[in-house]
């Protein structure tokens, strides 16, 4: 019976879309309001990252590594720039260590603010968007005040770190770290304790255990899938092996979970931060490196924790001062996989939500 | 004293007064001819209000948003912000008025035409004050109800016609939502037309002299608020233009002074809905005797406004299978429980005081 | 201690399929002919105690007489980390998908299509991923040449009266 | 029960309609940016011995610069220009400068209406700036 049937309509959603985060498309097939197929459409943020870093020095792609995941600059200096201190074998010292910790943090921080906040714009939830990126403000102006910069911040060097922060870095910071439980506090009052909010986003877009390790997903998805891996606890790379703190898990593997546990997860930043500041040694901040930064033949993987999941710097190197094949392994390009296949069945309504829950930034998508 | 008590009814009654006058003018203040005049003046009054309603409730609403998120909102144009609105309409009138290729010219350009003339229609039954309806029809009630539903034609219009998907999925949406919600909002107000024993609005109000009946019937204003939001398309029930998905739905495609007719028609609905809510529910025109009353229907029209940005700017939007089950399951069945409880009171009350 | 363990079962799976094991900065790097590939990913990720089930990364290399095309594994249960490389043939880059044994696999192959021209045999949708479909060339492939930044830094003047 | 969270949420965007605005009134008030702000790129033309250091190590080759000779057999600047339209605001150039010549300004109100002026002659802006203040 083809009369019961109705008909297919081919939605075609984005570049310039609302709620696509930037830069993303999907060809949603709709069958009424409901997603029968989703076909996602790459590259309109692509600017070639890997063929740049081929024509660019070790040290001129720091900045461009900023444009990856914009809203975690600092991660993706991080990854990149301790991708190629194990390359070269460089020991950089303790309290640059401990800085990269404190921004790497603050940036986690920043990340998962944003991705609370758009989540909540994805369902109309205009109040608790602003009210996360006012708090975020507070960390960008501590990006601003020790490197500079508001979003790309390029505050990493390979050897260390570019900047000491300021004196009025260490007030602000307390000052922020003392407000975070208000904050956290507001933003579950108005959005995850609200049952709107918990309606369209409890039981929705279930992402199984097993799905989600044959898919490749890392981060926050996968932790909400049930599976307690965290990279600074199963490898633990600088320092977090010095630092007291739990790995969020959550079992609800739907598209509150993904969002939840990113308040958790800023409880747990925020927990390292306080023992960074603590703990916190004097001294230089930069390692003794070479000039003009020439790493052996070789090659190397190096793999942190972003926001957003597992970002990886694969960097072979042929001596010279440019990089040969310089790999970046995107987190949030690998966890979209999951989108055609957790969003069919739902309406469109929810595809856009489990896309925000994703906290997919298009400048890591496409590179 | 006295001379205070007669200035107070002077202002009370200023229009019927103004209004006595011009008729005072024709040689038989009953003919035809004055009634008609009388007619035309109702009706420029009545678009005054639409438009000035839409005016203040743009720029009230940019405000409200501007408050919630710790912003001041528009503070360029005029004394804190105030000319905004002219400004955005100035900037409207000089748009290009597009009409999407393959769109289906005549319905497209009509809907919002219609959309504008509804409120205008609804506003003309509202009591404003003692003896202030424009028009005193017996079925107020009725005509209101009857004349906002149309409006779910004209999004289905807007949205056909703009050859567009998003636009379809919302006129779509914006079908299964509004007649879904109509039930509920009729249901709601019956139990005050069975206190009342009255579809006239005028009636209503009157009966309202010692207690608004959002006192008698807490059940149905809850339900009449959730059920006006959703016939309104207003957050958290915006699915129809619900920016996140369908873009902007029906308007999608709309430019320039036909994009700001729609406009203008939403917040005329928002105006007479809030209007209808504060004459069934709050009383009306009822209030302490120090302000002439259509002061108080404003103030309370004003509140329920503000009631509806407040929850706009707040709550995330509903999905659309909890809208239905919503309307059914939910707020149907409350509305008939809340007619049965309604019939049951005054079973009692009849029988208690009738002896 | 873990690599030990690991090392034993790769050097067993690199006899079976005649692969090279190397060490690299503390990870094991197996290196073996494409044609193996399936084989070597599939005993990889049924290790026993030391299971490497997880396909971190998959990119291509090009390695100016041949590619490589190099799967990053991992596990989500330990701290064992594997590299395998398959070398590709440059004039004919064909390879099995690894979509059968990981789904992950998928847009990262689609990208290494994209990016190297490197053919996965039985996957399900091998589409350039970034670029547009009529994109000629293969961007990240060594002898790719890229415009001059004199033509890409053409920025379109206004004209008067615009 | 259910409601209570959307009353919290209702009672948390009152608290905040009546609270204090947290917004700067921007064109009236400037804000005070901290002094490591790289929005810009201000060069003191005395000091710049031509070393070429800021040219090699921008990523995106913006900076060009030629310099002649004087009696003294030393480097003189003769012309810097920076195509700011390829700039990233990075910052490295500023860096890595031996004697501080090029450093970051915080003038951010950068915008232009023509192409052609994305080329700054760093010399000329330099002289303007003196002018101005």
């Amino acid at each position: 019976m083809s009369i019961d049937k109705t008909q297919e309509l081919v939605l075609n959603m984005g570049p310039q879309h609302p709620s696509m985060h930037g830069l993303f498309r999907m060809v949603v097939h709709l069958e009424g309001e409901t997603v029968t197929h989703i076909d996602p459409k790459l590259g309109y943020l692509h600017r070639g990252m890997e063929k740049l870093a081929e024509s660019r020095t070790y040290s001129q792609f720091i900045p461009y590594t900023d444009r990856l995941d914009y809203l975690a600059s600092p991660h993706n200096n991080w990854a990149y720039v301790q991708a190629v201190e194990k390359l070269m074998g460089v020991e950089i010292p303790e309290r640059a260590e401990y800085l990269r910790i404190i921004f790497g943090e603050l940036a986690r921080i920043a990340s998962h603010q944003v991705c609370i906040a758009s989540t909540a714009l994805d369902m109309a939830g205009w109040s608790a968007w602003s009210y996360a990126f006012r708090d975020r403000e507070r960390i960008c102006d501590m990006y601003e005040m020790t490197a500079g910069s508001r979003l790309t911040v390029n505050i990493m060097r390979i050897g260390g770190m570019s900047a000491e922060p300021p004196e009025e870095f260490w007030p602000a910071l307390q000052s922020f770290l003392d407000d975070t439980p208000e904050m956290l506090e507001e933003y579950y009052g108005i959005f995850f304790g609200n049952e709107i909010a918990m309606g369209r986003l409890k039981n929705v877009g279930i992402l199984t255990k097993e799905m989600a390790e044959n898919l490749s997903i890392t981060g926050p998805v996968l932790r909400a899938s049930g599976v307690d891996f965290d990279v600074r606890k199963a490898e633990p790379y600088s320092i977090y092996d010095r630092f007291d703190f739990k790995v969020p898990v959550r079992t609800g593997c739907d598209s509150y979970d993904r969002t939840i546990i990113r308040m958790d997860e800023i409880v747990e930043s925020i927990k390292i931060i306080k023992q960074a500041v603590r703990d916190i040694p004097g001294g230089p901040i930069m390692a003794k490196v070479p000039k003009v930064i020439k790493p052996p033949v070789g090659e190397v993987y190096h793999r942190v924790e972003n926001p957003k999941g597992e970002l990886g710097f694969y960097i072979v190197s042929d001596g010279t001062t440019k990089p040969s094949r310089l790999r970046i392994r995107p987190a949030t390009f690998i966890n979209l996989q999951m989108l055609p296949i957790v969003a069919k069945g739902w309406k469109i309504q929810d595809v856009v939500a489990i896309f925000a829950t994703l906290d997919a930034v298009l400048g890591e998508v496409d590179k | 004293m006295e001379t205070l008590k007669y200035l107070m009814e002077t202002l009370n009654n200023l229009f019927l007064i103004i209004a006595e006058f011009i008729r005072g003018l024709f040689a038989d203040p009953h003919s035809v001819w004055a009634n008609l005049t009388m007619n035309v003046i109702n009706f420029i009054i009545v678009v005054i209000i639409v438009v000035l309603a839409a005016l203040i409730l743009i720029l009230l609403e940019r405000k409200v948003a501007g408050w919630t998120s710790q912003r001041p909102g528009p503070n360029r144009l005029g004394p804190r912000g105030w000319f905004q609105t002219i400004a955005d309409a100035l900037k409207l009138m000089g748009k290009e008025d597009v009409t999407p290729a393959g769109a289906d010219k005549f319905i497209f350009k009509i809907a919002p035409m219609i959309i504008f003339c509804l409120p205008m229609m609804t506003l003309a039954v509202i009591p404003y004050g003692r003896g202030m309806a424009p028009i005193d029809i017996d079925l107020g009630i009725f005509y209101f109800v009857a004349i906002s539903s149309i409006s779910t034609l004209c999004f289905l219009m807007a949205g056909w016609g703009s050859n567009n998907k998003y636009s379809l999925l919302g006129g779509m949406r914006a079908v299964a939502q509004m007649i879904s919600y109509e039930i509920p909002l009729l249901f709601s107000l019956l139990g005050v037309v069975m206190i009342t024993q009255s579809f006239n609005l005028g009636v209503i109000v009157e009966a309202q002299d010692t207690i608004p009946f959002i006192v008698l019937q807490p059940i149905a204003f809850v339900i009449f608020m959730i059920a006006g939001l959703a016939e309104l398309n207003r957050a958290p029930f915006d699915l129809v233009e619900a920016d996140q998905e369908v873009v902007a739905g029906p308007f999608t495609e709309y430019t320039g002074l036909r994009w700001g007719l729609f406009f203008l028609g939403e917040y005329g609905n928002m105006t007479a809905m809030s209007a209808l809510a504060a004459t069934v529910f709050l009383g009306g025109w009822q209030g302490p005797g120090f302000l002439p009353g259509y002061v108080w229907f404003f103030m309370k029209v004003g509140v329920m406004i503000f009631i509806m940005m407040w929850v706009r700017w707040t709550f995330p939007r509903i999905r659309i299978d909890h809208l239905m089950h919503l309307a059914w399951k939910v707020l149907l069945p409350l509305s008939i429980v809340n007619i049965l409880l309604t019939g049951l009171g005054i079973y009692i009350y009849r029988f208690v005081m009738g002896g | 201690m873990e690599n030990k363990k690991l090392s034993r079962y790769v050097d067993e799976l690199a006899a079976r399929v005649n692969g090279v094991v190397e060490e690299s900065l503390g990870v094991l790097v197996l290196k073996v002919q494409a044609p193996y590939i399936i084989e070597v990913l599939r005993g990889a990720k049924e290790f026993p105690f030391v299971p490497c089930d997880f396909l971190h990364d998959l990119c291509g290399v090009d390695c100016g007489d041949h590619f490589e095309v190099v799967y990053q594994l991992s596990s989500l249960h330990g701290p064992q980390l594997l590299r395998v490389k398959a070398i590709v043939d440059r004039e004919n880059p064909v390879i099995d998908s690894a979509t059968h044994v990981w789904e992950g696999a998928n847009y990262l192959e689609r990208e290494a299509y994209d990016m190297f021209g490197i053919k996965f045999k039985g996957h399900p949708n091998l589409k350039r991923i970034y670029m547009w479909d009529d994109f000629e060339g293969y961007p990240l492939r060594k002898d790719y040449v890229t415009e001059p930044i004199e033509v890409r830094n053409i920025v379109r003047t206004r004209i008067e009266g615009e | 029960m259910f409601g209570k969270g959307l009353l919290q949420g209702l009672g948390i965007t009152f608290k905040r309609m009546v609270g204090p605005n947290i917004t700067e009134f921007y064109p009236e008030e400037k804000p005070n940016l901290p002094i490591r702000v790289r929005s810009s790129m201000g060069l003191e033309k005395d000091k710049c011995i031509s070393c070429n250091m800021c040219a090699m190590a921008c990523p995106n080759s913006v900076i060009k610069l030629t310099s002649e000779k004087n009696e003294a057999n030393k480097k003189v600047l003769k012309t810097y220009h920076m195509d700011v339209g390829r700039c990233l605001f990075c910052g490295m150039c500023a860096e890595v400068c031996p004697t501080k010549a090029l450093k970051v300004t915080q003038e951010f109100e950068n915008a232009i209406y023509e192409p052609e002026d994305m080329q700054w002659d760093m010399i000329k802006r330099a002289e303007r700036k003196g002018k101005v203040e």
